[in-house]
């Protein structure tokens, strides 16, 4: 059995997944999730030893690694680094093949990438500067609030009168909610608010691609109930979300690595990325 | 002898200071102080610091209660709210007993303030949007740093060499550090950069208030030391920070109150 | 009484509405006839008018329209009513218009105009250079300019435009513009007969109503306010200077004066007086139109007249109404309000007149970091 | 990452490009005691250095100096200069940086930049420049004239349009004489528009080569390193002597099958100018992918040359006019932009376009988006959107901006080995 790992180092998590091909089909094997830190390569291998002994594989009999997220130049033990878009996508038709398009919240980046009918990415955008709407916009939102990150999606679904948001400048939505609790308003109106307007955010941002269905919302911020429902409001249109939503670029990853392995995929992104981190 | 209440209802922290006077031109007395977390309800939190303060006293004591930073208007037993830039500079002033510049880092905003020779408001200047820098933003960066808050000041000023946080935009800034880190950078250099960062930030604000060669840096930011040297070394100006920095807002409030009351009275 | 708070609100509403309804009734009024929609700043309302349709002000969504589709062809660090009225246009707002007409008043303006054409192709779009040079030969060139709107207007199916015709419709806007000087007369003279929210929603009504209509407003308005019961307040006499494009949320030009300041002067509504005396009925009045704008014009950032700098003309404000102080009040992103706001700040720091700096965008929702700037500042003018 | 990239991007032309730029600064220098040459500042737009030669006039162009400045890592200092006075974040940096730069008498040289004897406002489609120029005068002192071009409303311009500019070039002809106490040089003048025209050929042939497969020189990077002499010395024998010299390197390579990179990958149309103060930074994001740009709108701003125009000395007013009105990118309207791009994705083969928006000029970047749209949708041409600024470093998120260019050349190779595989099959089959 060929046996391949994909890490993805996010800016607040890194996700590691072990994936094994026995000829009759691919299967993920084993994940793991740890914290990044501050220290990005001890938690790149940290997240790799985990994965491989939830497996029970040992770590050399890993055919090949690839890392992915804003800190897989950090991944010393990596064979190859792709970007998280390429990832997530690729993870996205691997969990739900019907996927053309893939709605992903990072923790600095939201993205929407259209993908093809073998996975490959076939245009994406990323936020604009001026407008962040990401997972750190909900972060710094449940913190001013002085609530857990797992609690803002249920409490906002229990909003009756969203309160207007007019900006998704993280900096001025802080003292936009700050007023409002000053006003009084209650915390679920306000947190309602603030996952509507990201997800308004979120769906002009998609605008910008053709969105076609069906659609899959990838990473961390997948979780948030509450944030789902919303997106799934504004576009008019249910969303895939898979349990693995925040293994999404690791699997990707994973899956990638295996290709390789399998020399199946022969491009030069590879001989570039390969050469350049063998180095 | 009654009490008046001065209380900065700030975004982070509320803080509450009582002062007493027998009658105008007599000293001043100090009754107490204390500080809370503000978290969502202002009367609440506002109570609490209250009651610390008051150490045992009653409430019947106070006589006047003037309310200001960000709540100011939601404190239900206020007999005034007065803006935070109005108190920040009474304070600075009855403290410098001077004309001069302050410079304030709250939680939400930076503000420069430059007071007349009478300690009111000359100009002042506060940060917008995109400008990273309040206490909130080194708040999360510590967390990110995974440092405790309190030695962000010590170890800020251990740095070798201080790695500059460039973006205007606290969002782009925060993912500068989570790269800064990715490209590995000691943390020492990053917290002393995010202080140089702000260092400059503030100086452009002084300096559009008129910055002399002295400073008087208040807010609970002013507590850390490499903010201080940072100041000091990027502005090439005296910085003084007077104890209990964090209060200098509600006892301008306070000051503000005994006025009003002296001529209510 | 009631009858001008009445109007008041009523007005109000008007501005508030994004469906035009003053416009949909003229047109069902005047089957046939067209609705010419003209962003701001200084646009030639007269040559729609005496071509027998309604020239209409645009003036963004202020905060009643969510970006949706906009943002995804205006990114980043571009102003709000560039935004706005593209949504506008993309969600059908604009629908009533038969022409657009934009001007040289900046690069996002100009921009927007041909983005719109692009998505909209069926819409006649047009852009209209206004001179930056005082140079005599911009005169000849204007009213060429003018010329070639008019063709297209009469093309477009309006009417055949006769020297007499415009002349006609000049003399109306002049007496419209008449009638806001005498408004802003009023309120610099007497603010607490006339607050700044209410002559503003006055004036700027005039932007969606056909201007025989507002003329008969203004001038019932102006019998009746002198005898308005009204307390003098304690407050502090202020020039606003910035909005002249974008406008500023209603919200916050209360806040300005529950704050305690008498706005005595400001360049809000720029659009509906813009000359600074009527212009002459006689002769050609096309060249008339042209030499206005060259000579008579009043001055914004967005026009280029180094004879009578802008600075000098803020001067000449302040000293006229006895300002005790200038709050620039500027559009996020507005560029050449930023750029003017230096020299602004020269002349105002040389006259010795305290100044303020805020920045607003059509939507806001939450005032308080603006309103703590604006009574630090209050309470540092009325107790020092 | 190591980087892979080794080519130093380097040809004899780049060296003399150098020389010849050091050279005006020099006589940039020599202008600031006693004011002889006379110099104008003036806009690198639709620029008509061709009028100063009939006074022997020196041009002094901002943008230069600013981007000079940028590509050196001196940016900042002097923006923050500026901001200290009132400029605001938003304003554009090329402005605030030159102010600033005039604050604490900085140059990009270290030379000296004198007094302009006038300052000429050639006003064409940004209306930043009004701005700039006001304050350049009410900081000099020095007189200003706007030369107002009406911007290029339909396909072309009015006889009303040509008419009123020409009528202006006349006035600022008077007015050098008054300043300068010289006589206009009619002769030279006409010399001046016959050097331009010939410059403006060999540029024209210059810029397609890069329609080869693989291109001898980057349409983009390499192209900017063009453009100063074309600015500066279009109008003198210098200039002809220069683009000759790059017109027989470019041609050798072309002939040769020469690229800049060992192999080329992939063709690219840019469109807006770059980020000077990561210049390299930002050019190795694409070396990495040898990725060439084979076209660039950027280099299009000081006048648009490879379809045809050229200045003509036997109507040298009316030609500086339709230059001025018609033939450079920034007084053409937005979608007069998007079909030139689109004649260079088709012309010039190229796979794929960058938007790189930035925040300081709004005139290249408001609607960028809809452009994308247009190209993307419309079009079906892989086209990417990043953004930041062209003098501000502070705009520049290098992570974001690698890990957006990353993955648009993934996709692009993607699609490429999909292609690839695609044609295998049908060969097996």
């Amino acid at each position: 059995m060929r046996i391949a790992v994909g890490v993805d180092v996010g800016s607040t998590q890194s996700k590691a997944v072990l994936m094994g091909d026995d000829g009759q089909g691919i299967k993920i094997l084993s994940r793991a999730l740890v914290d990044t830190g501050a220290n990005v390569t001890r938690a790149a291998q940290s997240a790799f030893d985990q994965c491989c002994r939830n497996a029970g594989i040992p770590p050399q009999d890993v055919g090949f690694i690839v890392g992915t997220g804003y800190g897989r130049y950090k991944i010393t033990f990596g064979n190859a680094q792709m970007t998280e878009i390429s990832c997530h996508a690729r993870g996205a038709h691997f969990l739900c093949p019907g996927t053309r398009t893939v709605i992903d919240m990072g923790g600095q980046d939201s993205k929407a990438i259209s993908v093809g009918p073998s996975g490959e990415v076939l245009d994406f955008v990323m936020n604009d500067k001026c407008a962040a709407g990401t997972g750190r916009f909900l972060a710094n939102a449940a913190e001013v609030m002085g609530i857990s990150l797992d609690e803002i999606g249920p409490l906002s679904l229990r909003a009756s009168h969203p309160v207007k948001i007019a900006t998704v400048c993280t900096v001025f939505v802080e003292s936009d909610i700050l007023s409002y609790l000053a006003q009084g308003k209650r915390a679920e109106d306000i947190m309602g608010g603030v996952h509507l307007a990201i997800a308004k955010r979120t769906l002009s941002l998609a605008r910008r691609l053709t969105i076609e269905p069906e659609i899959t919302m990838t990473g961390g911020v997948a979780r948030n109930t509450g944030m789902v429902q919303a997106l799934e409001t504004v576009l008019g249109q249910k969303l895939h979300v898979s349990p693995d939503a925040h293994f999404m670029g690791a699997v990707g990853a994973g899956l990638f690595a295996l290709e390789k392995l399998g020399e199946s995929f022969e491009s030069s992104v590879w001989r570039e990325h390969a050469s350049s981190c063998r180095n | 002898m009654p009490l008046v209440a001065g209380i900065d209802c700030g975004s982070g922290f509320t803080k509450a200071l009582l002062v007493a006077q027998d009658a105008p031109g007599e000293t001043l007395r100090f009754a107490g102080k204390a500080q809370v977390r503000s978290g969502v309800n202002v009367d609440q939190a506002a109570n609490a610091a209250l009651d610390q303060a008051l150490a045992g006293l009653s409430r019947s004591e106070i006589a006047y209660v003037a309310a200001t930073g960000f709540g100011r208007y939601n404190l239900s037993s206020r007999d005034i709210a007065i803006t935070e830039i109005t108190s920040a500079a009474r304070g600075s002033f009855f403290l410098l007993q001077r004309p001069g510049v302050v410079l304030d880092v709250g939680s939400q905003t930076t503000r420069a303030i430059a007071i007349t020779h009478r300690g009111r408001v000359h100009s002042f200047k506060s940060s917008d949007k995109c400008a990273a820098g309040s206490g909130m933003f080194i708040a999360r960066a510590a967390r990110y740093l995974e440092v405790p808050l309190e030695q962000v000041g010590e170890l800020s000023l251990k740095a070798a060499h201080p790695h500059a946080i460039s973006s205007i935009c606290a969002v782009l800034a925060e993912s500068e550090i989570i790269n800064h880190v990715s490209a590995g950078v000691s943390v020492e250099d990053i917290l002393r950069g995010i202080h140089d960062s702000l260092a400059d930030r503030a100086g452009a604000m002084l300096k559009r208030v008129g910055m002399n060669g002295e400073l008087a840096f208040i807010g609970g930011v002013a507590h850390q030391q490499g903010m201080v040297r940072a100041l000091e070394q990027r502005l090439k100006v005296k910085v003084s920070v007077p104890a209990d920095c964090e209060f200098v807002c509600a006892l301008g409030a306070a000051l503000l109150g005994l006025q009003r009351l002296a001529r209510r009275n | 009484m009631e009858m001008i708070e009445r109007t008041f609100d009523s007005l109000g509403d008007l501005l508030q509405d994004l469906s035009f309804p003053t416009v949909r009734d003229w047109k069902r009024e005047h089957p046939g006839a067209r609705a010419v929609g003209f962003f701001p700043v200084y646009a030639p309302l007269e040559l729609a008018h005496a071509a027998g349709m309604l020239p209409v002000l645009l003036n963004g969504a202020g905060d009643r329209l969510d970006i949706q589709h906009a943002d995804s062809r205006f990114g980043s660090f571009i102003c709000s009513i560039v935004k706005t009225t593209m949504e506008m246009a993309m969600t059908g707002h604009l629908d009533p218009f038969d022409a657009l007409f934009f001007s040289s008043i900046c690069d996002s303006a100009r921009n927007l105009c041909f983005v719109i054409k692009r998505n909209f192709p069926q819409m006649y779009l047009d852009f209209v250079h206004l001179p930056h040079s005082t140079s005599e030969t911009s005169v000849d060139f204007l009213a060429a300019e003018y010329r070639r709107i008019i063709a297209e207007l009469e093309r477009m199916g309006g009417l055949k435009v006769s020297d007499d015709s415009l002349r006609e419709s000049i003399s109306l806007y002049n007496q419209q513009r008449r009638l806001v000087r005498q408004l802003y007369e009023l309120r610099a003279k007497s603010p607490y007969l006339l607050r700044t929210w209410e002559s503003y929603v006055l004036i700027r009504s005039g932007n969606f109503l056909p201007v025989e209509e507002h003329i008969a407003i203004l001038s019932s308005m102006l019998e009746v306010l002198p005898a308005r019961p009204g307390k003098k307040r304690d407050s502090i006499r202020v020039v606003v200077e910035g909005a002249f494009c974008e406008q500023p949320p209603l919200e916050l030009i209360r806040l300005l004066e529950a704050a305690g300041c008498d706005i005595v002067e400001d360049d809000l509504t720029l659009p509906q007086r813009w000359f600074s005396g009527d212009i002459p009925l006689t002769g050609d009045p096309v060249q008339a139109l042209a030499e206005s704008y060259v000579q008579n014009s009043v001055y914004s950032s967005v026009r280029h007249d180094f004879r009578h700098p802008r600075w000098q003309g803020l001067e000449e404000k302040i000293r006229a109404t006895h300002a005790d102080a200038v709050i620039f009040l500027i559009a996020k992103f507005c560029e050449p309000a930023y750029f003017d706001y230096v020299l602004f700040k020269k002349k105002v720091d040389e006259l010795g007149l305290p100044h303020l700096l805020l920045e607003f965008e059509e939507k806001l929702f939450t005032f308080d970091r603006i309103r703590t700037e604006i009574e630090t500042f209050v309470e540092s003018l009325v107790f020092d | 990452m190591t980087e892979i990239h080794t080519n130093d991007y380097r040809g004899t032309i780049h060296q003399r490009q150098k020389d010849l730029m050091l050279d005006w600064y020099h006589r940039l220098d020599q202008a600031s005691d006693g004011g002889d040459p006379p110099t104008v500042s003036m806009m690198i737009s639709g620029n008509c250095v061709e009028l100063l030669e009939g006074f022997g006039a020196s041009p002094i162009y901002p943008e230069v100096n600013a981007l000079q400045l940028a590509i050196r890592h001196q940016s900042l200092e002097p923006i923050l200069a500026a901001e200290d006075l009132g400029y605001a974040a938003d304003n554009c940096a090329y402005v605030k940086a030159d102010i600033g730069c005039m604050l604490k008498g900085i140059t990009p040289t270290g030379e000296r930049i004198p007094k302009p004897t006038l300052v000429l406002c050639n006003f064409v489609g940004c209306n930043t420049y009004v701005k700039w120029f006001e304050h350049v005068a009410e900081l000099t002192g020095a007189p200003l004239y706007v030369l107002d071009v009406p911007f290029l409303r339909g396909e072309e311009p009015t006889e009303a349009d040509v008419a009123y500019v020409v009528r202006q070039l006349k006035e600022v002809v008077q007015l050098l004489e008054k300043l300068t106490g010289r006589k206009f040089d009619c002769e030279r003048f006409r010399q001046a528009v016959s050097c331009s025209s010939e410059v403006e050929q060999l540029w024209s042939e210059i810029k397609h080569f890069s329609q080869c497969t693989p291109s001898p020189f980057d349409a983009y990077f390499d192209a900017i390193t063009l453009m100063g002499p074309l600015y500066v010395y279009r109008a003198r024998q210098e200039g002809v002597e220069f683009f000759r010299a790059a017109l027989e390197e470019l041609k050798q390579k072309a002939i040769a099958r020469t690229g800049i990179y060992d192999e080329e990958r992939f063709r690219l149309v840019m469109e807006g100018p770059p980020p000077y103060p990561y210049f390299r930074t930002f050019r190795d994001m694409f070396a990495k992918w040898k990725a060439c740009a084979v076209a660039s709108t950027y280099s299009t701003v000081g006048g648009l040359w490879e379809f045809g125009f050229r200045h003509d000395p036997d109507r040298p007013f009316e030609s500086i006019a339709m230059h001025m009105l018609a033939q450079n990118v920034t007084n053409r309207n937005y979608l007069q932009r998007y079909e030139q791009i689109r004649r260079y994705v088709e012309e010039w083969k190229a796979d794929a376009i960058i938007i790189h928006f930035v925040k300081s000029c709004r005139l290249f970047s408001a609607g960028q988006g809809d452009m994308r749209d247009y190209f993307t949708k419309q079009l079906g041409i892989p086209t990417l959107y990043i953004e930041s600024d062209l003098e501000d470093p502070r705009y520049f998120a290098e992570a974001q901006t690698k890990n957006r260019i990353d993955a648009f050349f993934e996709s692009l190779e993607h699609a490429k080995s999909a292609s690839r595989q695609g044609r295998e099959c049908a060969r097996t089959a």
